[in-house]
């Protein structure tokens, strides 16, 4: 029996230890009208290597393109070491640690990931994971409503060029419990968030900002500004940033002249594979006097009974085991194994790695915006400092070209039309490190022959 | 074994180069919007971190070293294929938003999926996108909501759930902006219906239950609680952290059950990873369909494809920024084809029968149970509040001196109307050999209680560390290293 | 520096603890003219991304056809369990277990492989492995005339039908030690090796004879006559064996009357994948009386000061350390990293799932040779029983079919013709449990259409 | 820690039955050929397994988890990279015998490491056939002899070794017909030239020397031993165990020797693997390239193909069934072109600073280092004849008592010229923290040879036994288990 270990002695013994007949008879107290008469609409089982077979050959439909989206999740060199210690059974097959002294080896590494966090965010505090970013933004909203003591308007002002998605599930999470989110709009030269736009709600009750640094065109938001002006007007300020560009860009901890409140975003790009969508995790770090208010596990060092350091989930008090109804999130499992990963691929790494893959990335995507805007039909959005990603503007519908670059095995970039009808034909696209000039070349070949036939047909 | 923090292992200076890009690149980054002094990253070389982490996770127990009977955490085997085929490197390098065309494999996968726990739950319709239980939860109570809502049945925001529920349900039910009612279990495990009776009515929006419950039996009279929640109005919310106990015995759906949510990671065995991935995957009736979570997968004729917002324009919305924790669906995917039909009726007979055989011996053993005179579920609870009383060695102490002897500690002090509690879910794929031995620690521990208190007081002893202080962690917080 | 740890400061600190200017001061003693100006041959570095792409590149360009090829490697599903075990870094980086305590696991893993390759072989004792099987039985025929007391002649007896490399590779390593190899051939239709042969030595003093079951041909050797006549004629017998199908056959330790003395083959079978060629690895069993006369590390169970049991390397006299130029063999480094993945892989099928493969593979061979020799112009070579393979003869050359099947991603088979003119156009097939009927399709229509082309291009 | 034997963990009709072909099926043989009763395997679960021999797993010291100076062996970071490329579906799934035009892929990537192992080299040819470094030997002078027997000069079978070599070169020559004569190492690390001038003749086909030796220095005289053997018309063969010293610095070609074999799991860090796998190509200068062990892939124009028996008719043939170990080769490759020309020098440079380092640290300790006006080259020996006299504490207490410390023991009794004798091999991979904490180690254990000698004669304390009785093993020879 697949995964079973027990022999027909076993079981016979068993039954009689328990004092009864068969196993059917342990599932007596089920109401008979209840029994499920098996699952025939499951497939027999497999062996594993048919199961290898069948998966390998799903794959094989997949194929490898060459991407070229980020959109919120991007593709970068991962390490070797990394997945090959993440899978190590210890860190795979463990629970949460709620034994701690049975489980030293993932309680250090989270503390030394809340440590990692802390500071390249530059704030103090780091819990131990979200969801991901999208999520994680919704919990930040909730927890700025409850950290705000000042505020009682549970209004929240969040971009337009804020990720869309992450505005859906903020609207869907936050939703339920009376916030109101309002938008702030871009720029439509520059594609940054206008914090003259935020004028008209000073002297109002404002219970935070958001911005996300850079937002969802790649374009670089003016986030010392938004930050006084949060403060200005007693709101508190979110940081949706994504990890990699912290090696470079001012951390949200010194946004303004105070620093935003609250950082979140997804740590994906911390050697976290794309993986069709999932798992990633969300970070999240803030001020040490909002701690009991974060959501999500929080390891802290402590002392043994012999005076001896060592690791313990703590401050569990905020969290639904023990704090039920009144707790600071629902969230009980997180995203550990992720963690695991973004610590390791941090360590090796180190700022200066972190730097030079964020800094390659930019110029990688100048390069991809230089060689795909000389194609003719495309230009570029938006003109001001952007990390990497830009927004191109095409003179014909976007999904057909997708679709006919997909043929030529090139995964060309996130089509954010329907999202942004007054941008028009609007394609989001990447390059991180892991593309080569040759890559880009491709894509540009390929661009210019799909326009031109496309053209021609049309 | 001791090891340092991995701050302390770094050097100026020092990093693994071949990790990154070589040619030095200045990030173009106007000087108002630049980063001014580093973060203080570890700076350590390949071998270093390797060797760092690779002694880390040695200071863990887990499956693949210990029994880990950890209740309502279904800590099974995971079968390694799971890990080996989900990450092969066209799923695991797939961005979520290349074209559907170029994703059918991945598509079918996650439609045959969805079709297997429909078919296992016994519900209409599944959504895979929730990323936990508790998130499974959260899109369960929203539509909940979303349905009333749709009715204009707006009073209806009050959510019961039985004492023993995990925290997760109130706290959920709180965050869709829902009120809780907690009702009372019966000293013989099964819920308070007379309570239950008094607490529904036009408020209510529906109860919370999970079954087998988290003390470990089935709630017989399912058929009534059933009648007086949909009587009153309310909707059915079955918590599927626990199917193990019931894989193709008996369906949710079945039970007359409006929604569920499945704790992938611990029925279909995708792991834990120390805290997460899970998946919380949630099934619907009939009249919660038009509200599922999206993305789902749509199947039309032969091709595969997203259903979103335009096609269920009621849903819920969506929970994560792509389409869930695919790679934990890939693993239960990989699970399930290789248990089948049969074997997944073979898990919840074999977790059934190491929990009644385990609860057998320990009772024989002379540990009381807390519903003796009930079949346990996948899992049962000991009560230890003899123990405590005659010895002063209380759950606690049990459970740390359990380390030492090799096994990890059940679940403790959960659920809370047991005193001094210890759940315990050995799953089915932990042998009869481990079983007894675990018995043997337990009876050896026992009589240590008696003769040497201090042994269980002072446990563990053999650990990396000896019992940790939480409450120094929580007055004096540390939360993150500072260089000395 | 990659994979180097050294800070400058470190660098300064220690040539001062030194006392050395400079690095360069450290190679003073090799002779101005012998100091080698750097390696301009050699390529620039890579980083771990850039190399991995390029081996993907690779990869990719060879694919991953359909294979129907043992010839004496064989395509086995191995279970994912296994080779993420093998490269736990505590296996995959330890060297070879010279301080016992520190070594235990290795250890404990090579005594229990040595304890399966004993029953699996029949035999009292196995070492814990040599390079692999074609090697391995130039050690046997080595270890026969240290063994053999009562002869010697130095002459061995190998049967044409052995694999015909194996003979290679014997000649090349027992061959400067004055060995002399004889041939037994085999009977033209039922590809068997002649027992009758023997006949002609009967009273000769004979060292050993070797015999390999299946033989390379897939047909199954009368064991029990040879062994019998070996013993009759004071010579040791030899038996070359493939693990899997040891779960089938009789062992070698019990052909014939007393069995034979010294079992040898390629491990490979037992979870090592393909892998282009190697590494695979040699096993070794055979009689307790040969022990000291066996190569290659053994492994025993000793006790430590307290009396408790734990694993150490022993017999190490034998060995080339201590003993030098009288040592059993030169054989030091292994393939333990092998021998952990067959232990695990073993310990994983049972003999219940042993014999499921070796069962299944005779069962799916024996379809592909019905299928095929349903294509015009293919037949069967001989008409004894079989294990897994078997030769076909084809009415044309065997190269450019095989060219052509390739081409459709099909390995068709080894050629064995030029090895074995005597047979035409031979072709040896197999398929093993990975293939499926499906599989043994594709190749019988892929097969059809080669041979009407190319006949009708003849 | 304590792991059962997996024997002891088997019951009768248990299995990992998702391993197998499920549908029963009688292999056809013949009942004279049939098995008559089932191998003694283990009857186990997936889990069991796993869980077996993780928990082995952790019983070991190994590179990923310790440091391991062991002397001669180059235990050096292996970069994960190289496994995990080296494992790619299409190499490991790759039958050898596949046709050329299926596998131009792994050919040129064999092809360029045939190039750049003779720029690192200085040899003219490279096979890389050979599957460990005592394969390579073998090679070596098989070659060595069938160049003579192509002279018809049948006289030359004697090889001469300095007492210092490693023990698989006497028992090399030995496998290959050749007689061995052995001369002495000078008090000063350097071979006696005298004893080799006195030792050549009509008889010599050659010497085998490892420069820097094992005794951890250059020979400086190299340019005068080269011409001793070769005007006596004998051939230098090259025991390129430990090219790590000389990466970039010195090429065996350069200093005139005529064949090499490497040592592909030492120098260019595939991993040992607890025993092995190896790879011990080999080279040769211009005179011994016909000789060259086949198969070896060869270029033409942009096609790559392995030259045979036909291409090379005076080859000394076939070493293994197929090509030698191309998984260890592969990950050679990698790791080759992971550090390319510039780290490949640092390499030797940093092999070299640590050794000397270690070496002028334990110096000032009070170590006695056995070459002490020698500069270090990648190894050093210290000798421990004065702990032993004085305190009764010997190189094995020392080493045991390092495992106690953290560290896995330098080698110990090797090479046997050196009395009590430790060699220190701590490769370039380590930081000068690693090798400060050997260093305090040491002193620590010497403090303890003084004052508490028993605490070294008993060691190892903490390991998962103590120290095992290698007498025992050896006389009361207990090699496989038995059902009690
Ligand atoms: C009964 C029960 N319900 C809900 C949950 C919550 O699931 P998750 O931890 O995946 O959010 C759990 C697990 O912790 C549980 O045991
Ligand atoms: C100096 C020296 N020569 C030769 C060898 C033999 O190499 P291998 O163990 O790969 O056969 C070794 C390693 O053990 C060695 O250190």
């Amino acid at each position: 029996m697949p995964f079973i270990p027990h022999t027909e002695d076993d079981i016979r013994t068993m039954l009689e230890a328990i004092g009864a007949p068969d196993i059917d008879a342990l599932f007596e107290e089920i109401p008979a009208n209840l029994r499920a008469p098996g699952l025939p609409g499951v497939p027999p089982a497999l062996n594993e290597m048919e199961v290898g077979r069948l998966m390998a050959d799903f794959a094989t439909r997949d194929g490898r393109p060459l991407n070229f989206i980020g959109a919120g999740a991007y593709e970068h060199h991962i390490p070797s070491a990394v997945w090959s210690i993440v899978t190590r059974g210890e860190f795979y097959s463990a629970y949460t640690p709620y034994q701690a002294e049975a489980s030293q080896g993932t309680l250090q590494l989270l503390y030394e990931y809340q440590t990692m966090m802390a500071s390249l965010t530059a704030l103090d505090i780091s819990n131990a994971s979200l969801y991901d970013g999208a999520s994680g933004l919704a919990e930040a909203c909730l927890m700025a409503v409850r950290a705000n003591r000042k505020s009682k308007s549970q209004r929240i002002l969040l971009p337009v060029a804020l990720n869309p998605t992450y505005r859906d599930v903020v609207q869907v999470i936050a939703g339920n419990q009376n916030i109101a989110f309002e938008l702030l709009p871009y720029d439509q030269k520059g594609g940054q968030t206008l914090v003259s736009a935020l004028d008209q709600y000073t002297g109002q009750d404002i219970t935070a900002v958001a911005l996300q640094q850079p937002n969802f065109f790649g374009t670089l938001e003016d986030v010392d500004a938004a930050t006084d002006w949060a403060h200005a007007n007693n709101a508190l300020m979110i940081g949706v940033v994504n990890p990699t560009s912290l090696a470079v860009l001012k951390p949200p901890g010194q946004w303004g002249k105070l620093g935003a409140d609250i950082a979140i975003g997804d740590g994906q790009p911390l050697g976290v594979p794309l993986s069709s969508g999932g798992p990633y995790f969300g970070f999240m770090a803030t001020r040490k006097e909002h701690v009991r208010q974060m959501p999500g596990r929080i390891i802290g060092r402590t002392l043994d009974l012999d005076g001896k350091s060592g690791f313990t989930l703590t401050l569990q008090a905020r969290e639904q085991h023990i704090r039920r109804a009144k707790a600071t999130s629902n969230i009980c499992t997180n995203q550990g194994l992720l963690v695991t990963a973004a610590t390791i691929y941090m360590s090796l790494l180190g700022a200066k790695g972190l730097a030079q893959v964020a800094a390659t990335s930019m110029q990688r995507t100048q390069q991809l915006v230089d060689a795909l805007t000389r194609v003719p039909g495309v230009r570029l959005a938006f003109d001001r400092p952007r990390f990497h990603e830009a927004v191109l503007l095409l003179d014909r519908p976007v999904k057909p070209v997708l679709e006919s670059l997909a043929r030529r095995g090139i995964i060309g970039g996130a089509d954010i039309s329907a999202r942004f009808p007054s941008l028009g034909a609007a394609l989001l696209v990447c390059a991180t490190e892991t593309r080569t000039l040759a890559d880009i070349d491709t894509y540009a070949q390929a661009l210019t022959e799909t326009m031109r036939n496309s053209a021609a047909a049309a | 074994m001791h090891e340092k923090l991995i701050f302390e292992h770094s050097a100026p200076g020092r990093s693994a180069d071949a990790q990154y890009p070589r040619v030095p690149v200045e990030a173009p980054v106007p000087a108002a919007l630049r980063r001014a002094s580093p973060p203080l990253l570890p700076e350590v070389s390949e071998l270093q971190a390797v060797r760092h982490f690779t002694r880390l996770s040695q200071l863990n127990f887990s499956i693949d070293t210990h029994f880990y009977p950890l209740g309502s955490c279904t800590m099974k085997y995971n079968p390694k294929a799971c890990n080996q085929y989900a990450m092969l490197p066209e799923f695991i390098n797939r961005h979520p938003l290349a074209p559907e065309s170029t994703g059918q494999g991945i598509l079918q996968i996650l439609c045959e999926l969805q079709d297997m726990l429909k078919e296992v739950t016994g519900m209409r319709g599944v959504s895979l996108t929730p990323m936990a239980g508790a998130q499974g939860e959260f899109a369960g109570v929203a539509m909940i909501r979303a349905y009333y809502k749709a009715r204009k049945d707006f009073a209806r925001i009050e959510i019961i759930v039985p004492d023993a529920a995990h925290g997760t349900n109130p706290a959920t039910a709180t965050m869709c902006g829902c009120t809780v009612k907690e009702i009372p279990t019966l000293p013989n495990g099964d819920i308070d219906l007379d309570s239950l009776q008094a607490a529904v009515g036009p408020q209510t929006a529906g109860i919370m239950l999970t079954n087998p419950s988290t003390i470990g039996v089935f709630e017989r009279h399912i058929d009534d609680l059933r009648r007086i929640v949909h009587e009153a109005g309310g909707l059915l919310y079955y918590d599927g952290a626990n199917l193990n106990a019931i894989l193709g015995k008996v369906r949710p759906g079945d039970m007359g059950f409006d929604v569920i949510h499945m704790n992938l990671h611990k029925t279909f065995s995708t792991p834990h990873g120390g805290g997460g991935p899970g998946s919380g995957a949630v099934g619907v009736s009939e009249r919660l369909l038009p509200f599922l979570p999206v993305p789902i997968v749509g199947r039309e004729s032969d091709r595969y494809r997203w259903l979103d917002e335009k096609d269920l324009p009621q849903t819920i919305g969506r929970l994560s920024n792509f389409m869930g924790n695919t790679g934990v669906l890939l693993r239960a995917y990989i699970y399930m084809r290789m248990l089948g039909r049969d074997g997944m009726q073979r898990v919840s007979e074999f977790a059934t029968l190491n929990s009644n055989y385990l609860a057998a011996r320990l009772r024989v053993a002379g540990f009381e149970l807390a519903y003796p005179e009930r079949r346990a579920s996948h899992e049962f609870i000991v009560t230890l509040r003899h123990e405590a009383h005659e010895w002063g060695t209380n759950a606690m102490d049990f459970a740390k001196r359990l380390l030492d002897y090799g096994f990890h500690a059940p679940t403790t002090y959960f659920p809370l109307l047991v005193p001094e509690c210890l759940l315990i879910e050995p799953t089915e794929t932990e042998s009869k050999e481990e079983l007894d031995a675990f018995v043997d620690a337990m009876i050896a521990i026992r009589h240590e209680a008696e003769t040497e208190p201090d042994k269980l007081k002072g446990a563990p002893w053999t650990l990396p560390v000896r019992r940790l202080d939480d409450v120094r962690a929580a007055k004096q917080l540390d939360l993150t290293w500072k260089a000395a």
